[in-house]
């Protein structure tokens, strides 16, 4: 089990949430259907499954941030829909913080919380929207708060994942102010946001990744 | 699920082999999903481009052609064009005069239009972008992504189209589709829900008895359900809530679009037209233009969306204007 | 049942009021139920009238106009126009040179059309009649009514209309739309059935995963039914089912028609283009023209038809003339 | 009671019928709906609201020939379809059969004989192709019969209906050789033709009004 985010481990987060996207996807889409238009699970099965593609095919020096960049890139180019370039912003983003072989959980945490501001930037959405955001921030707050206490990326990414699951089910009661599910007005409330869903699985996936 | 397709995930494909082969006038670029004039690019033309999901048809590919689009991007369905895609369509078609996006006010398509209008710059092409907002049954508030783009992308793109036919500047064409954009205003009413074959069922459940009442195109509910009413109470209550939206007073013209959603025959088309048309007579509003058909449809959902433009001479004259596409073809 | 009208008794008289308020360059005779170009009659051209039950638009009151029909009735939901109906558009329309029905062979249909040719007759109004019966789901034995008129109608309309147009004889107009019914073959499958308003519900019940093989545009069930299957294996048979009952040999050239049956998406009616152009690939059939899209409906049923009508450079020619309708427009 | 068809007697049977047509007409549509295009009842609803109204206008001295006669040209200028035309053909003749002010169950059997002729000759069916002539011709048959046999005229007409309901029923089994449920091949095998019915429900008005 490793402490720090390797070009290893990037292929196997994104390689984990692939498989989970792929066991998950018409849960996703159900869950877009009933607030949204039905193909999140869809788009984001495409977009992963474009993203081990290519990533398998980088050197095989390539950084964990070249992994995670690519994946953004690839996701802004084959998702497309509003998941599509905010997910791909957020790698992008994120996979340009790392440049070194390595990165540590502080690294990490910095890392994605660039990523999280280039979804916040792009998107516009906050806290409480109803969006991605709400699974998001959590999680990455998670990762800061364990950095400084000390925890392993074991420990860290476990309560990231718990973060983000309870931040997409803390959507339901929501209203929607930002996406397709705004548009509902108040028949968006008593939903769980298809794209925080996505995030926790996400987030879900590096958890499994760092203890396989 | 009903549906005349090989699979779920090969729609988009098949669909554009199938306007490939129907279509000989027009070019398809399979790989980046690009439908385009074959004449372009015309050097010295301003470029129309819009795309967005599939599932709209014939909206955008059964609009590009002389007078209207110069190319058009189909994502996959429900689901806005990639910026890949759309910077291919503008290689594909750029005559040096500059371009111009059609977007349908969705985040989704908002961002990727956005992001490939960076990429655009980044090459020296510069990009202009109209929006389209008309759906009044959104707020358009900032506790909403804003109104959402339908029927008047139809107007937008064809006056905007026209202009650009004949020569006009990038900015001019831009703002002719701007004017048209303030001037539209639309309402959508769905009986069924859509199939996304992707999802593989209704994305909603409607009972026998009932609708729903201000829906968008993309298969989603509506802001509330209603009693199914005959076409009369429905088309008054459609066109008073444009009406109370819009800037119209006795006397206007309008060019008057009854739109059906995919699965609703033109038969029952016919019959909500004539009641907008009593109805619009009866506030004093006359209808300039129509049409009447499947232009922005919503997969199989049966339903019908109205949209009011508030016509000028300028307007008419561009609606006016030949145009010859697979959708729309006059002069 | 959800459908957009007011009640089923006014599906037909409300349709005609939007069908007259969507389209100034048509007259509207609503009280005999003629629609009928504006400038009708035209002294010396041959008069192309057509009719049917409604419920198939935009046929064909859709192909009123320069270049394709003089006039159309439309009869109530699928149900024949009346004698005094096709009396009427004869009165109106004639020009002198002669009337040519076009007739789609239903009982029903035949039937009214020659008891108005007697009357016109007695008016000294000759009539000539070119019969369509294409679709080959139906034996042409003694043990039917002989093959039902569908798809081919369009292609007929428009060969026949376009000869017209050009001051041909009633004799020669009649020929070349019989030459354009030789040469035409259909066949259609259905994914769901049709809802008559006035019947309530729906014709057949179809479960999930079956479709009906053969189907007309009245509703009525095909021959058989059976599994759905992906678009590529259905648009074999069908394809298959008609090349087996044509006179068409590999290098032939074939005007297509891929018609929806009204609730079926544009968007599939591609793929199956898509389909139908690779299997005649196949066959080494050159598609020389098209059509897709909703042609030759039936209300609101899911599915679609395939026309092949064998080309030959008259046909062609013809076909290509130009023409000034709701429903097909070009030149 | 009558035992001759007169004016009086003419308008009742088609007033009995288009009330019958009325109260039966979803009957009639869901048997069209089975094996043809679903409208025969709405065909024949609003063909005998116009013929009431338009026999309903007639002179006070109209012959029940008039009459009959002013129904079938009301049918065809107002239904369209094959029953129209058949139906109305059907009444033309017939009418045109019987000038006089009265006409015995003789004279009635031989109008109605050569109203059977037209629906023959418009339409080229024979007995056993599922059409109305499956219900027409025995019913005919049947008045020839009792008016042989020197019956009453309500004796007589009773016979009619009674046989033309056992011919719409026998049509049940029959494979359809004309009209629209001839496209249904084996598959109009088992339902019972809606045309027949109709005309067992218009034999069956003339022995109430008769009987009234
Ligand atoms: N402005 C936004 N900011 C952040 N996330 C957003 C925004 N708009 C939408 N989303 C997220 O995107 C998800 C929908 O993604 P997806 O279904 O793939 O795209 P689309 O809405 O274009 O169909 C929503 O559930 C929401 O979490
Ligand atoms: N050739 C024919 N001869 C006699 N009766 C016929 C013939 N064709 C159809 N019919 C009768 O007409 C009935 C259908 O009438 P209707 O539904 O009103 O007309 P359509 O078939 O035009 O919809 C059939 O049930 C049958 O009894
Ligand atoms: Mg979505
Ligand atoms: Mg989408
Ligand atoms: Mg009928
Ligand atoms: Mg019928």
């Amino acid at each position: 089990m490793r402490n720090d985010l390797d070009r290893e481990l990037a292929l196997a987060w994104l390689r984990t949430a692939a498989a989970a996207v792929e066991r998950q996807h018409e849960e996703l889409t159900a869950l877009d259907a009933a607030i949204g238009d039905g193909d999140h699970g869809s788009n984001l099965r495409r977009g992963f499954a474009a993203v081990v593609a290519a990533v398998d095919a980088l050197d095989a020096d390539a950084t964990p941030g070249t992994v995670l960049g690519k994946a953004g890139s690839t996701l802004i180019s084959k998702v497309g829909g509003a998941s599509g370039p905010l997910y791909g912003s957020a790698l992008r983003v994120a996979g340009a913080a790392l440049p070194a072989p390595t990165a540590d959980l502080t690294a990490l945490a910095e890392a994605l919380r660039a990523g999280l501001g280039a979804v916040q930037k792009l998107g516009g959405a906050a806290v409480g929207d109803k969006t991605m955001i709400d699974a998001f921030e959590p999680a990455v707050a998670a990762l800061e708060r364990a950095a400084f206490d000390g925890f392993t990326l074991r420990e860290a990414s476990a309560l990231a994942a718990e973060a983000a699951e309870a931040g997409a089910r803390a959507t339901i009661p929501l209203q929607a102010r930002k996406g397709r599910a705004s548009y509902l007005g108040p028949r968006s409330v008593g939903h769980q946001d298809p794209g925080a869903t996505s995030t926790a699985l996400l987030f879900r996936a590096l958890a499994e990744a760092v203890t396989a | 699920m009903k549906k005349l397709i090989n699979t779920p995930e090969s729609v988009l494909d098949d669909a554009l082999a199938g306007i490939a082969a129907a279509h000989p006038e027009l070019t398809v670029d399979r790989e980046n999903r690009v439908i385009h004039r074959a004449d372009a690019p015309r050097p010295g033309k301003v470029t129309l481009i819009s795309g967005g999901g599939s599932g709209h048809e014939p909206l955008h590919g059964g609009f590009v052609g002389p007078g209207m689009l110069d190319a058009a991007c189909p994502g996959e369905v429900f689901t806005s064009p990639v910026p890949d895609q759309l910077l291919a369509a503008v290689r594909a078609t750029d005559g040096g005069a500059g371009v111009v996006f059609v977007v349908k006010n969705y985040t989704g398509d908002v961002m990727n239009f956005s992001l490939a209008a960076e990429l655009a710059a980044e090459e020296g092409i510069e990009v202009r972008t109209v929006l389209v907002n008309d759906d009044v049954a959104v707020e358009d508030s900032t506790f909403t992504a804003g109104r959402r783009g339908t029927g008047a992308t139809v107007v937008v793109e064809k006056v905007a189209g026209a202009l650009a036919e004949r020569g006009a500047k990038a900015a001019e064409v831009a703002s002719v589709g701007e004017r048209a954009v303030a001037a539209s205003r639309s309402f959508a009413v769905a009986l069924t829900a859509a199939t996304v074959p992707a999802a593989g069922r209704p994305g909603f459940d409607l009972p026998e008895d009932e609708i729903e009442v201000g829906v968008g195109i993309h298969g989603e509910p509506g802001r509330r359900r209603a009693p199914l009413r005959p076409a009369r109470e429905l088309v008054a209550e459609v066109v008073d809530t444009i009406l109370a939206d819009h800037t119209l007073s006795a006397g206007d013209e309008v060019i008057a679009l009854v739109n059906g959603l995919g699965a609703t025959p033109l038969l029952e088309l016919y019959i909500v037209y004539g009641e907008v048309a009593a109805r619009l007579a009866e506030r004093g509003l006359t209808i300039a233009r129509n049409l009447v058909g499947n232009y922005v449809t919503s997969l199989d959902m049966a339903g019908f969306s109205l949209t009011l433009t508030k016509a000028d001479p300028e307007l008419l004259e561009l609606w006016d204007a030949p145009v010859h596409t697979a959708a729309l073809r006059r002069g």
